[in-house]
């Protein structure tokens, strides 16, 4: 094993190379020669990460203090300069609102530079334990293959719209730059760190967001980064009440978390409230939804597997704290009514990112829900889901990547008999969408350990969020079944043509497919290496999470799920081939029917959206309403009750 | 259902599963028939059918859909064994709704308007009844707190006491999964609906025959849940299960087929309120 | 792409006894669109009159339709007889009535069945189809025929019903009527019915008038619209007062022809009380010549037979405006914008009998 | 007597019939004839059926739809005619948009006389077609041509 | 009792339009279109009801001259315009919703139009394979 | 509006047991003037034709010289037309139904030579 310090300057070369990769990336025009780059620093910060994770099994959380004394001023500045930035551009483009909460922003963030060094007690700045090692994992592997994935889909995508603005080196940067905040956020303790590479990874996803340069792009990226700001900058009034009331010394992650309820309770919720807005929990969620406008990899990258969870990290950080607490309940139902009203929203809607969109809010309600109730059976859940949808999500979102660019539409209509077409692109979605909410695989084992765990805990709060699970449960079927059904409902078949995909892209569907089925059969690992001695750590006794008989049953339906197909071939041709039933008048091949007035129909059948009662502006306007309802009784109780 | 060994359990169920379904299902239609006013068919009309359709040569818009509906079958069947193995009620469930997806699946893959449109309602009719289920299983382990259905079956006691809201709300959502009207919206019993079959309009000769056996499977599932509500009772839970199926005869026939919202809608409502309400106050309790 | 469905419905299928298509354009399951064709039932009777005696052809305009088939035939008499100027026996008319009339409940049982089947109500269907072999008993035990009577000729009919008979008939009927109100009851009252037809398939009024409606369709959007008023045949006597409702959906329509049930049973009580006694039949000599459109009161609503005939024993024309070919227009009227479910429901409130309306 | 002479379902289809014989179909299924005694039930579909009933002649254009539905019937399967129409053209033979009986386009196996059939023929016709599907089903597993 | 008395008024094809607008106009309803052989040309009939009477017009028609379609008037004489299109081969023009031949499809092109065709066209036993 | 207004019509049907007449093992239900199928008394038969001309379906074929009655059974729409226009009356329609079978069937009734006796024969057409 490492040792403390080697292991300590991985955790800095983690935030720091990828930093240096960015810087270089920018300068780089030539395309060979950013493939390389790309390449060698994806493998190496995957590689990196992985040992870290590795590590992470049998270390103790190791913790840091930099010996750098400066760093903090630097911090600071570089703080001062991302809200510069910020008001910079919302001037140019007149984003008011913007600019006044940056401006806020700023003078709070002032006020708490002044307090703190005026008072400022040492902690150790960075740290790592099993929940950043599995962080680490994620934003190092999927980021290091969204990366990868991104340059063969880049050229696609300028190559498709040869009217916006060709700027890879700067967006492979900005990939880059993010990946470092990212690293930064899991591994900082200093909460004044953290708080200045969670503005980074907002600044990294309004830039991707607006990279298109069209109207809505930039209308959307500005969404973004309203919300993002408006829940960011609870983040600073969190550091005032703990300058002021509680001490300086719980500017500490670890060391605020330890205190308990009782002192970290009020900063623990304004930052969960930034964490809300960061994993676009109603009523934020809008901007996920519009940040879709972002070429694929970003939204895989950023809007689903790694930045959103840095919302739910937080608030899974503080997840002991809100144990049994009307702030955490509070929290966990906003995390349930995000689930099940973005779930509902899903049905109502065909463009596949969307789809994807929503239901990564929904999950993300899903963890949010678990880590608000806070007891260790609902934390597992969350970090199992956390894992899982990092994981089929991406691959979703690439695999949708992938197809957009060759039948040049992301509607899920226009998905019809894709398995014809391209069996191997839709055999990875639909692993994916199983991946998302079938029994065997990851999802599903997630949602019932939070039921297991939501039936015992807080009751009666427990029971109502068992009670959205369950109609949630049911929704999520909906949207997800049929569009499998879609994929593989088969009129007349197409030509089977794949050639034109870049290999890079097969290769990382192809792993995280392998992936998404690895960690369904590695989950017990994960739990008994992982997260069980991490949750031992924060809780004193953890009881036996999942049993082993329930282990073995799930082993065996993935096995029969996987075995199944190959007893496909055995059905194929023992039967005789008849067209559909099309009452009795097929005309013409077997998808057109004779229809009235003498003109031969094509059939056409599109899937339900259920519009009247799942449409998404009525949904969304009752789901906003009830989380503005929530949000504010929530910032009552922390602020004028003071946490009660 | 006392400490049998799981896996002679779970044997048993698949072997006697589908003698006991025949039975019933071919009571039932006799039962119908004389509600109606008919004499009805033999009781082995069931067994005469499937057996029918296994000696059918198959045709088929594509050779996939019987792939779909054999993984159906399989764990519809997984499903069962695992219900009468004890294991863990959650899991069950889950590995039903899987087995459904398949069923849908199969019903997809034709690209045929009515088995189209049908999948769709068969959706529609999961996600009308997911939640009641979850909500009884939640409801089960409230009252004998362990999620294994082994244990319920043991519950010394009678857990419908506790929960009478929920047994209500899951006898309304069995008329969905026994195909019964007034919720028979996908596929139903006899063709003289709208939608032609449904869901299983494309299947023929063995796959039609495999859904056939799934619907038997799946029958005595669904009456091994009402047996959960009984605890150790084995008289009683036999009553109930004869009363319960008898009344659902009795609804089917005096009802028309109602539209999916309402379907829907109800359902949900009638979980909510009944199930919902119940486990809520059990937890207050 | 949009959000469409576009299935085909018909000309095969379970729903429908008779082959008529839609091309349904559906939202979800919302009826944006529904066209329908016709054409898979149609033989070309209208020609044969050409070839036939016009006597002989009594028995084709009886098959032009199994459910109509007396009144056809009926009313393709009585168009003759007008032509012809021949007077029938009273008895005769009497007689017609009364076969119309059971004819009628045959026809309006089979419907409430089948209505009943189209929402997936199936016993409901079983219980009216077992009420109305009882009336296909009486035809069969007065015709000798259970769907097609083959009594009509022109010049009256070809077989009487002795006192004994009649005395049975009404006898017969208040058992009859129990059945009636049992059945209608559920039609009238049954939740799930209810939710199956109120406010289903609504044609206002003003519609119901402009698009030609005939029969329970206008009768159910509120206008007495019924030929027998006009006391054509034995009517003049018998106290015929027509059903209106004003509800003018699925439910009004239905609730109609249940009311109708009743009226039939009142009709052949009268009509039993005041038939005359008398021959059944005049001979018929010479050709026709000349040209008529006779009306009757089908089940479906007002039928009118159009026989031009120029001195040959063939007719030169002969031309049936079937009520379903009327109903049509309002129809198309009333899909739009349903739901899937109620496809059958309002397709069937019309009552197709495609047999009639393609002859 | 082997399970597909114990379970016959039917399709019924009508091909320009007057409708007399429709409804003497349906009323088989009905309480007082039930041919559910017989495990016979309408399936409405083709994919689904045994033994195809047609009533009526065949006219121009369902000529398709009656081959059609034939087409899609599994083997075994038996045709049957019902009423005068079905088998001959009746007395719409010499309309000018009739071609004749059900066996101008698909082969018949039996037919059933009467105008309207009874009720009573139609069972007897179907319990003959019994016999007829059994034969077929022996010269399947025997691989005859044209019925695999 | 005798059915009642029949009127039959025969028109111009141009007063058409304006006759049938009055109609509609006084509360008829239409009942139906029909149309007959007259020798060798044709004659089509409109038939209007009001209180349970029948009134008629006649038009004159042939194959050659199309007629003006009601059915802005009265939606619902597009069946039986439709119709008589396609048996008699007179054609209409301006059909709110028009088959274009297809309302009835037959084995030979109108049926019942000028090129009269014989009734007898089958051999006596028809029924064999 | 009310639920399970059916159970009361279902409950007698369920206790006054089924309504079905168990044909075949029953026999059929038949009135004296149903009509089943048409027969001919041949002695009687003068071979005029009449029935022939007179039939709306063409099912019947008489040869005088050959004195044969020849009637299409799948043709006969048993509408008594032809008994009505019998001049000898030697027409009639009795209550049994025909049998379905494999083959249409014709009917071919040879009349007697003026001494000799009836005779009767089916014929198939091929």
């Amino acid at each position: 094993m490492l040792s403390n310090d080697t292991y300590m300057e991985l955790l800095i070369f983690l935030i720091l190379f990828p930093l240096l990769m960015a810087g270089l990336l920018t300068l780089i025009q030539g395309e060979n020669f950013r493939r390389a780059a790309v390449i060698s620093g994806a493998v190496l910060v995957g590689i990196a990460s992985l040992i870290t994770l590795a590590d992470s099994i049998t270390t103790q959380a190791v913790y840091y203090s930099v010996p750098v004394d400066m760093i903090g001023i630097l911090i600071f500045i570089g703080d001062i300069l991302i809200s510069g930035y910020i008001i910079s551009v919302s001037l140019k483009a007149r984003q008011y609102l913007v600019f006044g909460i940056t401006i806020l922003q700023l003078i709070l963030l002032c006020a708490v530079e002044y307090l703190a060094l005026a008072d400022h007690a040492h902690i150790p700045e960075l740290f790592s334990d099993q929940l950043s090692g599995i962080m680490a994992a994620i934003i190092g592997v999927i980021g290091g293959l969204i990366c990868v994935y991104a340059l063969g889909y880049m050229r696609e995508y300028h190559a498709e719209h040869p009217d916006r603005p060709d700027k890879r080196p700067r967006f492979f940067g900005i990939m880059f730059l993010f990946l470092s905040a990212m690293f930064g956020v899991v591994f900082s303790n200093n909460l004044l760190w953290l708080f200045f590479f969670w503005e980074i990874t907002t600044l990294c996803s309004f830039l991707l967001i607006r990279y298109p340069e069209t109207d809505e792009a930039v209308k959307n990226a500005f969404r973004a980064l309203l919300f993002n700001l408006v829940g960011g900058a609870c983040i600073p009034v969190a550091f005032l009440v703990i300058f002021l009331g509680q001490g300086s010394q719980y500017i500490g992650l670890h060391e605020l978390v330890t205190a308990g309820p009782g002192i970290a309770l009020i900063p623990a919720g304004l930052i969960a409230v930034a964490g809300l807005a960061k994993s676009a929990q109603f009523p934020f969620s809008s901007w996920l939804v519009g940040a879709m406008v972002a070429p694929t990899p970003v939204s895989a990258l950023l809007h689903s597997s790694t930045m959103v969870k840095a919302g739910v990290y937080i608030i899974a950080r503080f997840a002991p704290v809100f144990e049994g607490q009307i702030v955490g309940i509070l929290i966990a139902l906003i995390g349930g009514i995000t689930f099940l009203a973005a779930s509902a929203i899903a049905i109502s809607q065909s463009n596949a990112k969307k789809v994807l969109a929503y239901s990564t809010i929904a999950n993300l309600g899903l963890i949010v829900a678990c880590c608000g109730v806070g007891t260790a059976e609902a934390l597992w859940a969350a970090i199992l889901l956390i894992v899982f949808h990092a994981i089929a999500k991406s691959l979703l979102f690439l695999s949708v990547g992938t197809v957009e660019h060759q039948i040049h539409s992301r509607d899920i209509e226009d998905m019809t008999g894709l398995v014809t077409k391209m069996p191997r692109i839709t055999m990875m979605i639909l692993i994916g969408i199983a991946g998302m909410f079938l029994a065997p695989f990851g999802m599903l084992i997630s949602k019932w350990a939070s039921l297991h765990a939501f039936v015992e805990s807080v009751p009666p709060y427990g029971i109502l969020l068992v009670i959205i699970i369950a109609y949630g449960s049911g929704i999520t079927a909906f949207f997800w079944a049929k569009w499998m059904g879609k994929l593989i409902a088969v009129g007349e078949p197409q030509t089977k043509d794949e050639s034109h995909i870049p290999r890079s892209e097969k290769n990382i569907l192809y792993i995280l497919s392998a992936l998404t089925i690895g960690v369904c059969f590695g989950f017990p690992i994960i739990s008994w290496y992982l997260i069980e001695p991490w949750l031992l750590t924060m809780y004193q006794s953890v009881t036996d999470l999942i049993s082993l008989s329930n282990i073995e049953i799930m082993f065996m339906m993935l096995f029969l799920v996987l075995i199944m197909p190959f007893s496909l071939a055995r059905f194929t041709h023992s039967a005789r081939r008849v067209p559909r039933y099309l009452c009795g008048i097929p005309e013409g091949g077997s998808t057109a029917f004779m229809g009235s007035c003498g003109i031969n129909r094509e059939i056409a059948l599109s899937n339900y959206y259920l519009d009247r009662i799942f449409g998404e502006e009525r949904l969304s306007r009752i789901s906003v309403g009830m989380g503005i309802f929530l949000i504010v009784l929530l910032l009552n109780i922390l602020i004028i009750g003071g946490g009660l | 259902m006392n400490s049998m060994d799981p896996f002679i359990a779970a044997a048993l169920f698949i072997i006697l599963a589908p003698v006991v379904g025949i039975l019933i299902t071919g009571l039932d239609r006799i039962l119908t028939a004389r509600m109606q006013g008919r004499v009805g068919p033999p009781v082995l009309q069931p067994w005469y059918d499937i057996r029918k359709l296994f000696q059918k040569k198959q045709v088929a818009v594509w050779g996939a859909q019987s792939f779909f509906i054999f993984c159906y079958l399989i764990f519809i069947i997984f499903t069962g064994a695992l219900f009468f193995g004890g294991g863990d009620i959650l899991l069950v469930i889950f590995a039903f709704t899987l087995g459904h997806v398949f069923l849908v699946l199969g019903a997809y893959v034709s690209y045929s308007p009515y088995a189209h449109i049908g999948a769709e309602r068969e959706l529609i009719q999961l996600m009308a009844v997911e939640p009641m289920i979850i909500i009884a299983a939640i409801g089960l382990y409230q009252v004998n707190g362990s999620f294994l259905i082994g244990d319920m079956a043991n519950h010394p006691g009678l857990p419908i006491l506790l929960l009478p809201g929920v047994f209500l709300g899951f006898i309304y959502i069995l008329t969905f999964k026994l195909r019964k009207s007034p919720f028979d919206l996908a596929t139903s019993h006899h063709a003289h609906q709208e939608l032609v079959k449904g869901s299983t309009t494309e299947f023929s000769g063995r796959t039609l025959a495999m859904v056939e056996l799934a619907h038997i499977y799946e029958l005595v599932v669904m009456l091994g849940f009402i047996w959960l509500f009984f605890g150790d009772n084995l008289w009683l839970c036999i009553c109930a299960i004869i009363i319960i199926m008898v009344l659902e005869i009795l609804v089917d026939n005096c009802t028309s087929r109602v539209r999916w919202q309402d379907a829907m809608t109800s359902a949900w409502f009638v979980t909510l309120v009944a199930g919902a309400g119940n486990i809520f106050a059990l937890s207050i309790m | 792409m949009s959000k469409q469905i576009i299935v085909p419905f018909g000309p095969q299928h379970p729903v429908l006894p008779e082959p008529i298509h839609l091309d349904l354009v559906l939202e979800d399951e919302r009826v944006v669109e529904a066209i329908p064709s016709i054409g898979y039932v149609h033989r070309g009777l209208e020609k044969l009159v050409e070839k036939r005696d016009y006597k002989d052809y009594v028995f084709i305009s009886e098959r032009i339709c199994g459910i109509c088939s007396f009144i056809h035939g009926a009313t393709y008499c009585q168009g003759v007889e007008q032509i012809m100027g021949i007077e029938i026996p009273r008895r005769a008319e009497f007689l017609r009535a009364i076969w119309s009339e059971y004819s009628r409940m045959h026809s309006h049982l089979l419907w409430l069945g089948c209505f009943a089947d189209g929402m997936g109500y199936e016993n409901l269907f079983m219980n009216c189809w077992k009420v109305r072999e009882k009336i296909l008993d009486v035809l069969e035990r007065t015709t000798g025929g259970r769907v097609i009577q083959g009594v009509n000729r022109v010049g009256g009919v070809s077989r009487d019903m002795d006192a004994a008979e009649l005395k049975r008939i009404l006898s017969e009927i208040p058992s009859l009527r129990d059945d009636f109100t049992e059945l209608t009851r559920i039609f009238d009252e049954d939740l799930t019915v209810q939710t199956r037809t109120k406010g289903i398939g609504i044609l206002p009024k003003d519609k119901a008038w402009d698009l030609g409606a005939v029969g329970p369709v206008i009768r159910g959007s509120g206008h007495a619209v019924d030929v027998r008023s006009t006391g054509y045949g034995a009517y003049d006597e018998l106290d015929f007062k027509p059903v209106v409702r004003d509800e003018a959906d699925c439910y009004a329509r239905c609730m109609v022809r249940a009311e109708e049930l009743f009226t039939s049973l009142d009709l052949i009580e009268n009509a039993i009380d005041r038939i005359p006694a008398g021959d059944i039949m005049v001979p018929v000599k010479g050709n026709p010549s000349g040209e008529y459109y006779a009306r009757a009161e089908q089940p479906r609503g007002e039928v009118i037979h159009y026989v031009k005939a120029n001195g040959k024993k063939n007719l030169a024309r002969h031309r049936v405006r079937t009520p379903t070919l009327a109903n049509v227009p309002a129809l198309v009227q009333m899909l739009a914008g349903c739901e899937l479910a109620d496809v059958p429901v309002i397709v069937l409130t019309i009552d197709p009998c495609i047999g009639c309306m393609e002859r | 007597m082997s399970y597909l002479q114990k379970s016959p379902w039917i399709i019924h289809y009508d091909a320009s019939s007057c409708n007399g014989c429709d409804i003497e179909v349906l009323a088989c299924l009905t309480p007082l004839y039930d041919v559910e005694r017989f495990g016979i039930l309408n399936t409405g579909n083709p994919k689904h059926a045994d033994i195809f009933v047609i009533t009526g002649g065949v006219n121009e254009i369902n000529k398709e739809v009656v081959q059609n539905i034939y087409e899609q019937m599994p083997h075994p399967k038996v045709v049957v005619a019902v009423g005068i129409c079905a088998c001959s053209g009746g007395v719409f033979r010499e309309c000018y948009n009739i071609s004749g009986g059900v066996a101008t386009v698909i082969p018949v196996d039996v037919y059933v006389p009467g105008c309207a059939a009874r009720p009573e023929s139609i069972i007897d016709g179907i319990v003959q077609a019994l016999g007829i599907l059994e034969q077929k089903r022996h010269a399947m597993n025997a691989g005859v041509e044209g019925t695999v | 009792m005798k059915q009642p008395q029949q009127t039959i008024e025969t028109i111009a094809v141009e007063d058409l339009i304006n006759r049938v607008h009055s109609f509609h106009d006084d509360g008829y309803r239409l009942v139906q279109i029909s149309c007959a052989a007259e020798g060798e040309a044709f004659e089509v009939t409109y038939s209007f009801d009001k209180d349970l009477t029948l009134t008629h017009l006649r038009i004159p028609a042939s194959p050659d001259k199309p007629i003006p379609s009601i059915s802005r008037i009265y939606l619902a004489s597009f069946v039986y315009e439709n119709e008589i299109a396609d048996l008699f081969g007179i054609p209409f023009t301006g059909i709110a919703i028009d088959y274009k031949g297809t309302f009835i499809r037959t084995s030979i092109p109108h049926p019942f139009g000028s090129s009269q065709i014989s009734v007898v066209k089958k051999k006596p036993e028809g029924q064999h394979e | 509006m009310k639920v399970g207004v059916m159970a009361l019509t279902v409950l007698k049907n369920l206790v006054k047991g089924p309504a079905t007449i168990r044909y075949p093992y029953q026999p059929a239900k038949v009135t004296p003037v149903t009509r089943g199928h048409l027969v001919i008394t041949i002695d009687d038969c003068i071979f005029c034709g009449l029935c022939r001309m007179h039939c709306p379906a063409d099912a019947i074929e008489v040869s005088k010289p050959d004195r044969t009655w020849r009637l299409n059974q799948f043709q006969c729409v048993i509408c008594g037309c032809c008994v009505s226009y019998c001049p000898k009356d030697c027409l009639s329609i009795e209550q049994i139904y025909l049998p379905p079978t494999t083959e249409a069937t014709i009917v071919t009734v040879t009349g007697p030579e003026p001494e000799k006796k009836e005779g009767q024969g089916e014929e198939v057409a091929g």
